[in-house]
């Protein structure tokens, strides 16, 4: 398996006014894994995503990707240098389809868009590339629906579609499986340990048993401060984690 | 199929129809092939404003100023005694107002919303002021087109200027190109992107596209054939006017396409017709006419959901 | 042919700033064409009326609708300088007869000014240029001079410089603002502190009342006198109520003026409508009369238009602002009287100047 | 008197022209507690609205205490002590976290002031340092703290949580859990839909799961136990 | 220009700037707060001027009428929200550019048809009608002086009312979200009503307040529309604090570009504003 960073953060840091939501945080992503991150609610891994992605400017430090400080660059330059993320709250183009959802997100990898000619339908990858990420998460049979008429749970699946189908490199997934039900998060689990061979995937969830379950590495932050990365036995064992973040797991659930 | 509903369509082959015949009813001179000429124009305008404010989702307030701009371009770059090539300067005075539409654009769309809809209104009202209170331009009075140009394409000459029912037909034939040209770019790949900035800008950003860019050539594009409309317009009657620029008219064409139905694009010439034919109606009714036409409009509102399109396809879809 | 109506096509504005105006200019217009009903040897008369709204950008397609669609026979209109443009752009060289019974463009019955087209109101330089020299007959020499950066305005203060100047006076300053804006406050301020000798100002409708309110409220009112072109006090008095007291203005027509027309035709249009005539409701009088005239000259057959023109041309119109005759480039040449507001009222101090003609420049008729 | 809380007959909701609802039926009684299960789409948010008159049913009725609320307008039925934590949070972008718990509070009926600003404060400290952050500018968790926070402040009676612990980490989740189990010990009944059926089965008293907005089972918890195959192949654990 | 005369300018643009503040204080509320789009906020300043002409001249005091024509517009607040705008809310936003500008003409319309088209003007009322020296030869009136605690007054309420109290929350929070409010038990339908129909009543007030000092004429209405939008915008959308301090601005700056550089004044508040956006696209107050 290779080592290869891919991904690299130093002392970043966001400040919102007084509030640090992030601070000095170093973090390396590896190529071909897939890193988990946790923490409790406000912790800044949110914040994290979003600047990892750019839609953030850092207060502070640098990001670097394949070894190229890109942090201050323009959202879509991330994507283009194959960064692609996914919303906590889902933000989906709610009035088309969820196959021209996920078009959108597809057509940017094999057309040029400033055509303003060549009909959108014509171009038959971008429509097989939109269908298979529809069928990857299990909307197959949402395809015609317009996105607006889905439930909540599949607009979350909708939302993980989308990022699939721009074909990233590195995915930053911001809780995907909240408001999923059992079957969908089932899948989705099978679906990012397939991912991870060809990926590299960075998971914010608060779903124990899938972080657990998925991870390669895990790093938890608590209140803007990273407190340790490891494997997951490390960090499972790790009483500081568990006083911060976890509780009394198997008491109550972790269904 | 660029023409996706069945009401488009059908409203379409109607207008086309009726639009080539009325000349052969009138007279060269009627009226009324002027006033349907005046109209074909502003169907134009509305729709490269309804381009903009439905599809592209950039409400603007300042689209006048192309309109204006047109004409005032036209006297400004012709000699004064002397009949041009229409094409040739048509194309020049769409480049000069591309390029204007550039600069603007740049400004402009760094703001949203709102925020968009002012800024766009107070440059289009500077540029008002501007000629308003420019001696060489002719200022409140405005201008005079003295020469009608010619309309030779290589050396053949089939349209004569002068002539109400030709101009009609040119008018005509812009509406036409208008309308498909529109129409490709919607639903050209560059047309989703544009269709996917409207609908959330934020989500298409973050997959990867620069809104900015997609917006400012849609706005080039959308100014640029406001342009073509205001230099018809101007050439029309041969007469230029800083209101041409106000926002007022910019309002009146919002009117016209919301009234229509927002973003339908053939809803605009829809919307053009019904406002100017009430508005013709309700003047030969009577003093107060602006009573029955705000009348008029609210009820249309508060009863068609999304405008005379939004009717005609709960009446014709399925 | 003969038992044809005559048409008459009127472009005024109904609605917006100018309605007042418009409605004024009509109902002197249709009083006119009644009281000569029996001299028009039979000839019906019709009207077209559109409403302009003083919006230029429609008046070229409202004046083609008059001319191509009514085929009116003459075309009164418009209030609005940039409203006549547009009409001039459609009706110039036609055979249609166009009287303009307000706008005071110099262009109309200058540059542009052509055979067919007749104006019974002024050219915006004859209200002012006679001020200058009332100016100085006063013994002013330094006046303060503002208006709004418009044609009208424009020429109106160039008419007052150009013949204020020529007497020696000098302008302290010419302050043009933008059109149509009424914040008047910091010009008044400006004015109390330059400390001319008179302010000279040209303003018309709701400017004219706020302008003659700010400079009363601000205390100017009695300390430096104020001058203007006779719009500034033109059926706004009621509305500027004691603030315009002693404000001097020079206008072709004052309400009180002593011609036994002028008597006969409040009374008569008091006994019509209901209210008395402003300088408004004379201009569209006055059309009337010349239309109405014309057609008792030719004994009811106005098909040949030439005759019409020239007909029109040689008439004297008996105005209740006293006699008046048309230019060479068919502008009245009439008396400019100098009137002072006293109790609300313009009172005829002396005629400022008499048959003054307008200089037409750029006219080659 | 019957002891039922909250009595929905016979609901069919659609959407246009989709059916989503069909006769659905179940009963809550005064100061239980229950859970509504389903897989994505099935009809539980579609439910909840109806309940509350967001979305206006085709035919059916809502009982509230007794009496048929059905015709009442949603404010008009949340003043009879109803309380809703909506999916989606549902936060406002122009109010801090303060004022969304000002805004909100209010006695109930009967004039009873259990929950107040400082009780919300005590139940979620974390919300103490954002008090003056625009709700939009909360991470995740704290909205869905926030959006539980505002609707204890009106003192319910009813709660309805529509994945009110969507995004909560776990130690939090725990809380929330305890929450509701307190406040169903002070009286308050509550309307659970949420994904965690080990939570829920513990902490409700009945069970209702739906499925193609149908009623596929409806019971105590010891009859969920009994039934768990079906439940779980309903909602396909 | 000399210090006294840039002192005595310096108050000609806060007064003109209190006054700016007074006409776009109900388009604050209905606009900035509440996020309906009325264009037709000019029309309701120009009926308050009217009612107060009309009742001056049937009653004879400013004060009373002024009382009635407040109520009146209250009154016709109501009507226009509950039998018009509310019908909008859940519609797209240029759907009420197109009822307002329908409402524009009606009420031009009948502002013809009612009172017609004569210029009018109301006396300052007697108790207000003095004037306190100002500089050598020029005196200020006391009315203005009375309008600018007005409209500084009007400024207060609001500000307090919009962002401190549960009100004003709650109107606040209707912008972001009815269905939401409505979910919380607040009857927004009633609230919304009542507020807006206190913005059309501040607006009328405005015309009140301001006819003593302006003309009242036929496209009054529409001649303060843009620049109330204006105040609105550079201070930020929903931002009391910001629309008085725009409106200040807007007040100062254009008077001093009117007597600085004439010909160019009317565009001075759109060069500022265009330059307040392209620093802060949000407005100067936005959150
Ligand atoms: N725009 C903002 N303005 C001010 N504070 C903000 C803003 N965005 C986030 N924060 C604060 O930064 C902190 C970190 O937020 P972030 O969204 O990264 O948390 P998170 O770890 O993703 O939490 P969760 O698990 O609840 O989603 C939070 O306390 C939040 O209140
Ligand atoms: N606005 C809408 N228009 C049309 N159909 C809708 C709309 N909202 C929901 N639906 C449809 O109604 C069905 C039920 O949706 P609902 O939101 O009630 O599901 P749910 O059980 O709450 O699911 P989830 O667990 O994903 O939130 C879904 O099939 C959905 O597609
Ligand atoms: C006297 C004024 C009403 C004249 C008008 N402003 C014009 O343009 O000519
Ligand atoms: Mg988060
Ligand atoms: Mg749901």
């Amino acid at each position: 398996m290779a080592n290869d960073i891919i991904l690299e953060t130093e002392s970043l840091s966001k400040h919102w006014g007084g509030i640090k939501a992030l601070n000095d945080i170093s973090l390396q992503f590896q190529d071909k894994q897939l890193h988990g991150v946790v923490g409790p609610n406000g912790a800044g891994k949110s914040t994290l995503l979003n600047m990892l992605c750019g839609t953030l400017k850092p207060t502070s430090g640098c990001i670097f990707h394949k070894g190229d400080q890109i942090e201050g660059m323009k959202p879509w330059k991330f994507v283009r240098r194959g960064i692609g993320r996914s919303f906590q709250k889902t933000n989906i183009y709610a009035d088309v389809t969820c196959l021209e959802n996920c078009a959108v997100a597809a057509q940017r990898r094999f057309t040029g868009s400033f055509n303003l000619f060549a009909s959108r339908h014509a171009n038959k990858l971008v429509r097989e590339a939109a269908e298979k990420a529809l069928c990857q998460v299990g909307l197959d049979s949402r395809i015609h629906t317009v996105a607006a008429e889905i439930s909540y749970g599949e607009q979350r699946q909708l939302e993980l579609a989308m990022v699939l189908a721009t074909d990233p490199c590195i995915l930053l997934l911001d809780e995907p499986m909240a408001g999923m039900g059992h079957e969908e998060s089932q899948r989705i689990i099978e679906l990012l340990n397939e991912l991870k061979q060809t990926y590299s995937i960075v998971l914010v969830e608060h779903d124990m048993d899938a972080i657990f379950e998925l991870s390669d590495q895990l790093t938890v932050l608590d209140n803007g401060t990273h407190l340790i990365t490891g494997t997951v036995d490390e960090v499972r064992n790790e009483p500081r984690v568990k006083e911060a973040y976890l509780g009394k797991e198997d008491e109550e659930e972790a269904a | 199929m660029i023409f996706e509903k069945r009401t488009e369509r059908i409203f379409l082959a109607i207008f086309f129809v009726i639009a080539l015949c009325i000349p052969l009813f009138l007279e060269d001179n009627s009226f009324f092939v002027g006033k349907a000429t005046t109209i074909l124009i502003l169907a134009v305008f509305v729709m490269s404003l309804d381009f903009l404010v439905g599809r592209v989702g950039l409400v603007t307030l300042g689209h006048a100023l192309f309109y204006g701009l047109g004409g005032y371009l036209f006297v400004i770059v012709t000699p004064e005694y002397e009949a041009v090539n229409f094409w040739i300067y048509a194309m020049y005075i769409m480049g000069i107002s591309a390029l204007v539409a550039l600069v603007v654009g740049v400004v402009v769309l760094r703001t949203s919303g709102i925020y968009f809809i002012m800024i766009t209104l107070a440059i289009s009202q500077m540029a008002y002021y501007f000629f308003f209170d420019s001696l060489e331009f002719g200022g409140n009075d405005g201008l005079f087109i003295f020469m009608k140009p010619e309309t030779s394409i290589f050396g053949l000459n089939f349209l004569n200027l002068d002539n109400p029912t030709h101009f009609y037909y040119l008018s005509l034939l812009a509406v036409l190109v208008t309308l498909l040209a529109i129409k490709i770019i919607l639903r050209s790949r560059f047309g989703r992107i544009v269709e996917a900035s409207r609908l959330n800008p934020e989500r298409t950003e973050a997959l990867g596209y620069n809104i900015f860019a997609f917006r400012l050539i849609s706005y080039i594009i959308g100014s640029t054939l406001a342009a073509y409309a205001g230099l018809l317009f101007a050439l029309q009657y041969g007469y230029v006017n800083p209101q041409f620029m106000t926002w007022e008219m910019s309002g009146t064409a919002l009117v016209m396409s919301i009234l229509g139905g927002m973003g339908t694009i053939y809803g605009a010439i829809l919307g053009t017709i019904t406002y100017e034919g009430l508005q013709y109606f309700f003047e030969h009714m009577s003093e107060d006419w602006m009573l029955f036409m705000g009348g008029a409009i609210i009820l249309m509102v508060l009863l068609l959901r999304k405008g005379l399109a939004g009717y005609l396809e709960k009446l014709l879809e399925k | 042919a003969a038992g044809d109506p005559v048409k008459i096509g009127v472009m005024l504005p109904f609605s917006g700033i100018y309605a007042q105006l418009g409605e004024a200019g009509r109902d002197g217009l249709k009083l006119a064409l009644k009281e000569n009903a029996a001299n028009l040897h039979g000839a019906d008369i019709e009207f077209i009326e559109l409403d302009t709204e003083a919006k230029p950008s429609r008046a070229p397609e409202l004046a083609s609708s008059l001319l191509n669609q009514h085929e009116a026979d003459f075309i009164i209109g418009p209030v609005h300088s940039g409203v006549a443009m547009g009409m001039i752009k459609m009706l110039r060289g036609k055979d249609t007869v166009m009287i303009i019974p307000n706008a005071g463009a110099a262009a109309a019955t200058g540059p542009l000014c052509s055979p067919n087209m007749f104006r019974t109101s002024f050219s915006s330089w004859q209200p002012s240029y006679p001020m200058g020299k009332v100016a100085l007959e006063k013994g002013y020499k330094k006046v303060y001079a503002i208006s709004w950066n418009y044609g009208m305005g424009r020429e109106s203060l160039d008419a007052f410089e150009e013949s204020f100047t020529a007497g020696g006076g000098e302008i302290v300053e010419k302050v043009l603002l933008p059109f149509p804006s009424t914040n008047f406050q910091s010009h008044v301020s400006s004015i109390a502190d330059t400390n001319p000798d008179a302010v000279f100002t040209f303003f018309a409708g709701g400017g004219a009342i706020k302008f003659v309110k700010d400079y009363d409220a601000m205390g100017l009112r009695g300390k430096i006198p104020l001058l203007g072109s006779g719009f500034l006090t033109e059926g706004t008095l009621k509305a500027q109520g004691e603030a315009a007291e002693g404000v001097m203005t020079g206008l072709h027509y004052a309400e009180q003026l002593d011609v036994p027309k002028n008597r006969e035709f409040r009374e008569a249009f008091n006994t019509e409508y209901g209210h008395y005539p402003d300088i408004y409701a004379v201009q569209g009088y006055d059309a009337g009369q010349a239309i109405a005239n014309t057609i008792d000259q030719l004994k009811g057959d106005i098909s040949d238009k030439q005759a019409v023109i020239s007909t029109m041309e040689k008439l004297t119109i008996d105005s209740p602002r006293g006699e008046f005759t048309f230019s060479k480039a068919h502008n009245p040449i009439q008396n400019v009287y100098l009137r002072e507001v006293k109790d609300g009222v313009n009172v005829v101090q002396s005629i400022a100047a008499e048959a003054l003609e307008d200089p037409a420049r750029g006219c080659k008729l | 008197m019957s002891n039922s809380l909250l009595e929905v007959k016979n609901l069919n909701t659609l959407y246009g022209r989709s059916h989503i609802l069909h006769d659905l039926s179940f009963r809550l009684d005064k100061g239980q507690s229950m859970s509504l299960m389903g897989r994505n789409g099935m009809g539980k948010t579609t439910t909840l609205k109806s309940i509350l008159g967001i979305v206006p049913p085709r035919s059916g009725h809502v009982y509230f205490d007794g009496q048929d609320i059905s015709n009442l307008p949603t404010w008009k039925r949340m003043r009879r002590d109803i309380a809703y934590v909506p999916e989606g949070r549902g936060m406002f972008h122009n109010l801090t976290v303060k004022e969304h718990l000002q805004m909100a509070a209010r006695p109930d009926s009967n004039g009873k002031t259990g929950w107040d600003f400082d009780r919300v404060m005590t139940t979620f400290p974390r919300l103490q340092e954002r008090l003056s952050n625009l709700g939009t500018e909360l991470s995740g968790g704290e909205q869905q703290m926030l959006a539980i926070g505002r609707a204890l402040v009106t003192n319910p009676r009813l709660m309805i949580l529509d994945e009110a612990t969507e995004g909560l980490a776990p130690l939090i989740r725990q809380d929330i859990w305890n929450v509701i189990a307190t406040i169903r010990e002070s009286g308050i009944s509550t309307l659970i839909v949420d994904k965690n059926i080990k939570a829920l089965k513990k902490l409700c008293d009945r069970h209702v799961v739906v499925v193609k907005g149908k009623v596929h089972f409806d019971g105590s918890s010891e009859e969920l136990e009994q039934n768990l195959e079906k439940v779980e192949t309903a909602l396909s654990v | 220009m000399s210090t006294e005369l840039f002192f005595v300018q310096l108050i000609n643009g806060l007064q003109y700037g209190l006054l700016l503040f007074l006409i776009a204080s109900g388009l604050t509320l209905v606009f900035g707060v509440m996020g309906i789009l009325n264009l037709a906020h000019g029309s309701m300043y120009m009926v308050g001027a009217y009612l107060v002409w009309y009742f001056v001249a049937v009653t004879g005091s400013f004060t009373v009428s002024a009382i009635l024509s407040a109520v009146i517009a209250l009154g016709l607040g109501i009507v226009i929200e509950r039998v018009l705008i509310q019908r909008l809310y859940n519609r797209n936003h240029l759907d009420q550019v197109l009822l307002t500008i329908g409402m524009i003409f009606v009420f031009n319309s009948l502002q013809s048809i009612l009172w017609g088209n004569d210029p009018y003007g109301v006396a300052v009322p007697d108790a207000l009608s003095g004037s306190v020296p100002f500089t050598d030869n020029s005196s200020y009136p006391v009315y203005r002086i009375f309008a600018a605690f007005i409209c500084i007054a009007i400024a207060a309420a609001l500000y307090f009312v919009v962002s401190k109290t549960r009100l004003g929350m709650l109107i606040r929070a209707g912008e972001s979200n009815r269905e939401m409010v409505e979910a919380l038990g607040v009857n927004i339908k009633s609230l919304y009503t009542i507020v807006f129909a206190i913005g059309v009543m501040l607006a009328a007030v405005s015309g009140i307040i301001a006819a003593p000092m302006r003309s009242i004429v036929p496209g009054m209405g529409e001649s303060v529309l843009i620049t109330c939008f204006v105040v609105v915008v550079i201070g930020g959308m929903g931002s009391i604090k910001g629309a008085f301090v725009g409106a200040l601005l807007v007040g100062v700056i254009s008077t001093f570009a009117a007597v600085l550089m004439p010909t160019m004044s009317n565009m001075i508040i759109y060069i500022f504003m265009i330059l307040v956006l392209l620093v802060k696209p949000q407005g100067l107050f936005a959150k």
